[in-house]
């Protein structure tokens, strides 16, 4: 994948950095107004998958390396879990336990609520990045694989 | 056939369409368009229980604004609980399709095609 | 002390986000990605163990959150759920033990151990569930994991297989969630017992009522793969590593599928003859209808596929006739007895089941793994070569077709049994399920048989001539199993079935007597709970079952 | 209206995305299906699930597009034999019929589907209903009455604890936070599901036989 013409990415350059704020925006006041965590998630997706397609892959690959793609994957979710678990420990799983609640409309309020959009934020991104990623490169059989020297291929784990 | 049940027959309908597009077509993309059709009903019909109608205007939605007292909103504001199974339901959806977009593409590469006739277990 | 409810769903969540990056992590070395699961499993396991071994007032239900009744979701772990979480926990560590040296032959262990784990909290979350919607989407997590495992080895027919499974579950699926909708949008509740409690309230099932029942049985016998909705099994049963078929043959269709319709069926729906009769002709129509198309079978795993269809239908048939008979009880403790015990002999057979099924695909697993083929004609001459696995192979195959001294042969014997007695006391038409179940029994004696001679006996053929026996950790795991599965007689005992089985028992007996006729319980004090007095009814069974009471029955 | 019009034009978008020849044309119908959808989230009072929806659809259209687009197919007008298609379409026809009369059919005694925009929310009941089970509902407050279901408990109760303006929100991540934690997990069993099917080598080959596929 080449990426496509230079009027397409020019524009993407000036708009992917907006959708990301817009996407970062609607995850982190998800509690006070429409929106929360998983859609802002799939909007800050929908920016980077606009990246490689305007770009092509191997510039999203020199930007963004795919483990850390799939490492934040699972760092979202566990501290979502974390977040469950702390709640357990201060009394019950889940529970909202911060005492800095805040007032109503507030960025800062609504305890583990924001936190928790972040942390689900970060890992709907990441995810559907990811999978968006695996399936845009994926090649059939015996196609030649594009290999940049830096960065792994998908399955670099068997490889013995 | 009163109005007030039209719109849970349209949302059945929709799943229907999608049933007939899963057991009728041999398309696996025409399949996984099904799927999102059937994705479309379910959460159409949840939405439709959840719906009050506010005889003073336009419905509610259930987020306190500055101009509104929290009893207002609890007198008038539609029904949150379905919008959180929704929300939950979409993201479910959102998932299937793209475990399933993945099969598809990766059955592809081994036919050559998307056509489940040629294939041997998906015949039937 | 903390409740331990939250951790069955929480540790193996934890380990399952996990995996994915301990896998990239160690890269090549295969066999250290098994360490954690193991550990994780064996945790899961422990902790099932003290949950069956706490009385029910040491496990209320849970509330997430420290949400109170009407707002938060709570885990229930009552008689039934720890039976089913004790099942799947002993399950998943052998299959995740076999696991350590089969799956090397796979790549990328870090994702298959992740998806297990994920898919093993998924099924305690089912089982541990309180709230509707909570159960849907827990479904929702092992059934996708699920459809994923099948595919793992990315093979056209796994592929395949695992898409059609992933098509029928969804359908599943959305028939599941309109009924959630409904139910919701008739009572205003999704807490289980709560909508019990207003159904109950409300007098009578009213037709919407029926729709979003007929859409849950509908939906749960799929997941159950009882047999007009069987169709996606025997694909893709047989596609998955050895492993996941026994997992998803042991314990997945059982958890997601038996165990929420019986649920559903008795606690919700509070227990009508309607859904017990619907329950018997479904299970008798797997039994029938998956021995007879294993007899034909020439692939072992697809064999055991359509065996599990059969079997499967064996606890159906079981437990909708307990309640069949229990909706007949009031007035007739001989009947009641007679639905304890064919309720206890469902639940048996389920247990049996999950054990030798799981050992059976493991076995195969060896088998695949040692000889590479696992087409019944190539195979033979196992019994020398492969000692230890041909023995477990011989046990696994003689529980499930029933031969006395093994656990199979008891819990079949007390379900022929309670067929008969239900024939003579209750209606005529169960001589003819009787029947069947006893021809089913004989076809499932003469296709283990047959396997037997196939696998074992004879001269060693080509694929065979230089088998040699499984590594360490595969042959533990099968041994284990094969000694649970000579050790299964034993729930019989007194002092195990009252801890073990007898508590979920109860639990059905309970929830599936009308409620007004709690007290009928053999004359039992008015005051009673209804758990306290089935429990109590299960320490005395009646046993003086004669036909004096059959002419009353409608 | 403008509700009915909108569900109108989902049930036939999605029958001409199912019937159209072409694979693209299909999924940029059903695209408008998932979009008119959104329309109707807004129209009934969730802005949420709109953007969301739309969120969503977006994503879920540029990936088959162009899994489509990269992809020769030239036998997507195999359709099953018109017999097959007419008893499928029989059952399904009868099925509707079923539902429709049995959604319909209010049963008496109060257990029915409620109507289409008079929700169980608009009705009333004595505190003890919201009890929970086996528990007695406490004498002072029993002649009070609430919201008959629980999603006027949450309405009822107004920012309580979680201090979240947007009531959905609040439920979504805590009142019924763990519900959450099951569809993140959802999401991340089909990522990783996703790249388990995308493996180029699913097992390895040196096996000591070729397996017999």
């Amino acid at each position: 994948m080449r990426g496509m013409s230079l009027i397409v990415k020019n524009t993407t350059r000036l708009v992917a950095g907006f959708i990301a704020l817009f996407g970062a925006y609607i995850v982190l006041y998800g509690h006070v107004t429409p929106g929360g965590g998983f859609s802002g998630g799939v909007i800050v997706a929908g920016g980077l998958v606009l990246v490689v397609l305007a770009f092509g892959e191997e510039f999203s690959r020199r930007v963004i390396s795919h483990n850390i793609v799939r490492a934040s994957d699972s760092v979202g979710a566990l501290a979502f879990l974390g977040i469950a678990l702390l709640g357990y420990l201060a009394g019950a799983f889940f529970s909202n336990f911060p005492d800095w609640l805040g007032q109503p409309r507030a960025l800062a309020s609504g305890g583990t609520i924001f936190l928790s959009n972040v942390a689900i934020g970060v890992k709907v991104a990441a995810g559907l990045f990811g999978v968006f990623l695996a399936l845009a490169l994926f090649r059939r059989r015996g196609e030649k694989r594009l290999m940049v020297p830096d960065t792994a291929p998908l399955d670099a784990e068997d490889e013995e | 056939m009163t109005f007030e049940r039209l719109p849970y027959l349209a949302a059945f309908l929709l799943l229907v369409v999608g049933l007939y597009a899963i057991v009728a077509k041999r398309n696996l993309i025409k399949v996984i368009v099904g799927l999102l059709v059937i994705d479309y009903a379910t959460n159409l019909f949840l939405i439709l229980v959840g719906y009050r109608s506010n005889s003073g205007g336009a419905p509610m939605a259930p987020i306190l604004t500055r101009d509104l007292a929290p009893a207002q909103l609890a007198a008038h504001a539609v029904d949150p609980l379905p919008q959180a199974l929704i929300l939950t339901s979409i993201v479910i959806g959102l998932s299937v399709t793209a475990l399933v977009v993945a099969m598809a593409i990766r059955l592809y590469d081994r036919y050559g095609t998307f056509d489940t006739g040629r294939m041997r277990n998906l015949r039937g | 002390m903390r409740n331990l409810l939250p951790l069955f769903v929480a540790i193996p969540l934890a380990g399952g986000f996990l995996m994915p990056v301990v896998g990239r992590l160690l890269g090549p070395r295969r066999r250290a990605c098994a360490l954690i699961p193991i550990l994780l499993a064996a945790g899961v396991l422990a902790l099932a163990v003290r949950l069956v071994l706490l009385p029910d007032a040491q496990t209320p239900p849970y509330w997430m959150g420290a949400w109170d009744f009407p707002v938060g979701i709570s885990l229930v772990a009552d008689g039934l759920s720890k039976f089913i979480v004790l099942i799947v926990a002993v399950v998943s560590l052998a299959a995740l033990l076999f696991s350590t040296d089969y799956m090397t032959r796979y790549t990328s262990p870090g994702l298959y151990y992740g998806l297990f784990l994920l898919m093993l909290a998924g099924m305690n979350g089912v089982v541990l569930a309180g709230d509707l919607f909570n159960v849907f989407v827990f479904l929702e997590v092992a059934g996708i994991a699920s459809y994923a495992l099948v595919a793992f080895g990315t093979e056209a027919d796994e592929l395949e297989a695992s898409f059609k499974y992933l098509i029928l579950g969804s359908i599943a699926s959305a028939f599941v969630l309109v009924a959630v909708a409904i139910l919701y949008s008739v009572t205003g509740h999704l807490n289980l017992a709560k909508i019990a409690e207003v159904l109950r309230a409300g007098g009578g099932l009213t037709v919407p009522i029926y729709l979003a029942a007929a859409f849950l049985l509908m939906g749960f016998a799929l997941k159950a793969a009882l047999v007009p909705f069987h169709a996606w099994l025997p694909d893709a049963h047989p596609s998955a590593p050895a492993p996941i078929s026994a997992m998803l043959s042991g314990v997945l269709i059982k958890a997601c599928g038996v165990y929420v319709l019986v649920r559903l069926v008795f606690s919700v729906f509070a227990g009508l003859e309607a859904f017990g009769v619907v329950l018997v002709v479904l299970g008798t129509l797997s039994m029938v209808a998956g021995a007879i198309l294993a007899i034909g079978q020439g692939d072992l795993k697809r064999l055991l596929a359509y065996s599990s269809i059969s079997q499967v239908g064996y606890v159906v048939t079981a437990i909708g006739t307990g309640l069949v008979l229990l909706a007949w009880a009031p007035g007739k403790p001989a009947l009641q007895a007679l639905a304890v015990l064919a309720i206890f002999g469902g639940l048996f057979h389920l247990a049996n089941h999950a054990v030798f099924k799981s050992l059976l695909f493991l076995l195969s697993g060896s088998i695949e793994y040692a000889t590479g083929t696992r087409q019944l004609k190539s195979l033979g001459g196992l019994g020398r070569s492969m000692p230890l696995t041909a023995w477990s192979l011989r046990i696994a195959a003689l529980s499930i077709s029933g031969v006395p001294p093994f656990a199979g042969f008891f819990s079949k014997f007390i379900i022929l049994l309670v067929l008969v007695q239900a024939a003579v006391l209750g209606h005529g038409a169960f001589w003819l399920v009787a029947v069947l179940a006893l021809a089913v029994a004989v076809l499932t004696l003469v296709y283990y048989a047959k396997v037997q001679r196939a696998v074992l006996g004879g001269a060693p053929t080509a694929a065979t001539a230089d088998a040699r026996e499984v590594p360490f950790s595969m042959a533990v795991a099968t041994a284990a199993l094969a000694v649970l599965c000579l050790a299964g007689a034993l729930v019989l005992h007194p002092a195990v079935k009252r801890r073990i089985v007898d508590p979920a028992v109860a639990v059905l007996v309970a929830r599936g007597l009308p409620r007004s006729e709690g007290s009928l319980l053999q004359g039992l004090p008015q005051t009673e709970q209804p758990e306290v007095a089935a429990a109590r009814a299960l320490e005395h069974p009646n046993p003086t079952l004669d036909a004096s009471d059959a002419e009353v029955i409608p | 209206m403008l509700l009915l019009v909108l569900l109108g034009f989902m049930v036939i978008g999605s029958l001409v995305a199912i019937e159209t020849r072409g694979l693209l044309s299909s999924i940029i119908c059903v695209g408008a299906v998932g979009f008119a959808l959104s329309i109707v989230f807004l129209l009934l009072g969730a802005p949420d699930l709109a953007i969301t929806q739309v969120v969503v659809e977006i994503l879920v259209l540029v990936v088959l597009v162009r899994v489509v687009i990269t992809r020769r197919d030239e036998t997507y007008a195999t359709s099953r034999s018109t017999l097959a298609i007419g008893s499928v379409l029989l059952v399904l026809g009868i099925l509707v019929a079923v539902v429709f009369w049995a959604l319909g059919s209010s049963g008496g005694a109060g257990l029915a589907m409620r109507p289409f925009g008079n929700p169980l929310l608009n009705e009333t009941a004595p505190a003890s209903a919201m009890a929970p089970v086996g528990a007695e509902a406490p004498a002072p407050v029993a002649a009070e009455t609430i919201p008959r279901s629980i999603g006027g408990a949450y309405l009822a109760r107004g920012l309580g604890r979680t201090h979240a303006a947007n009531y959905v929100m609040g439920i979504v991540l805590d009142y019924r936070a763990y519900d959450t934690l099951g569809e993140a997990t959802v999401i991340f069993v089909a990522v990783i599901g996703a790249y388990a099917v995308l493996r180029q080598v699913g097992r390895d080959r040196h096996a000591r036989h070729e397996p017999d596929r």
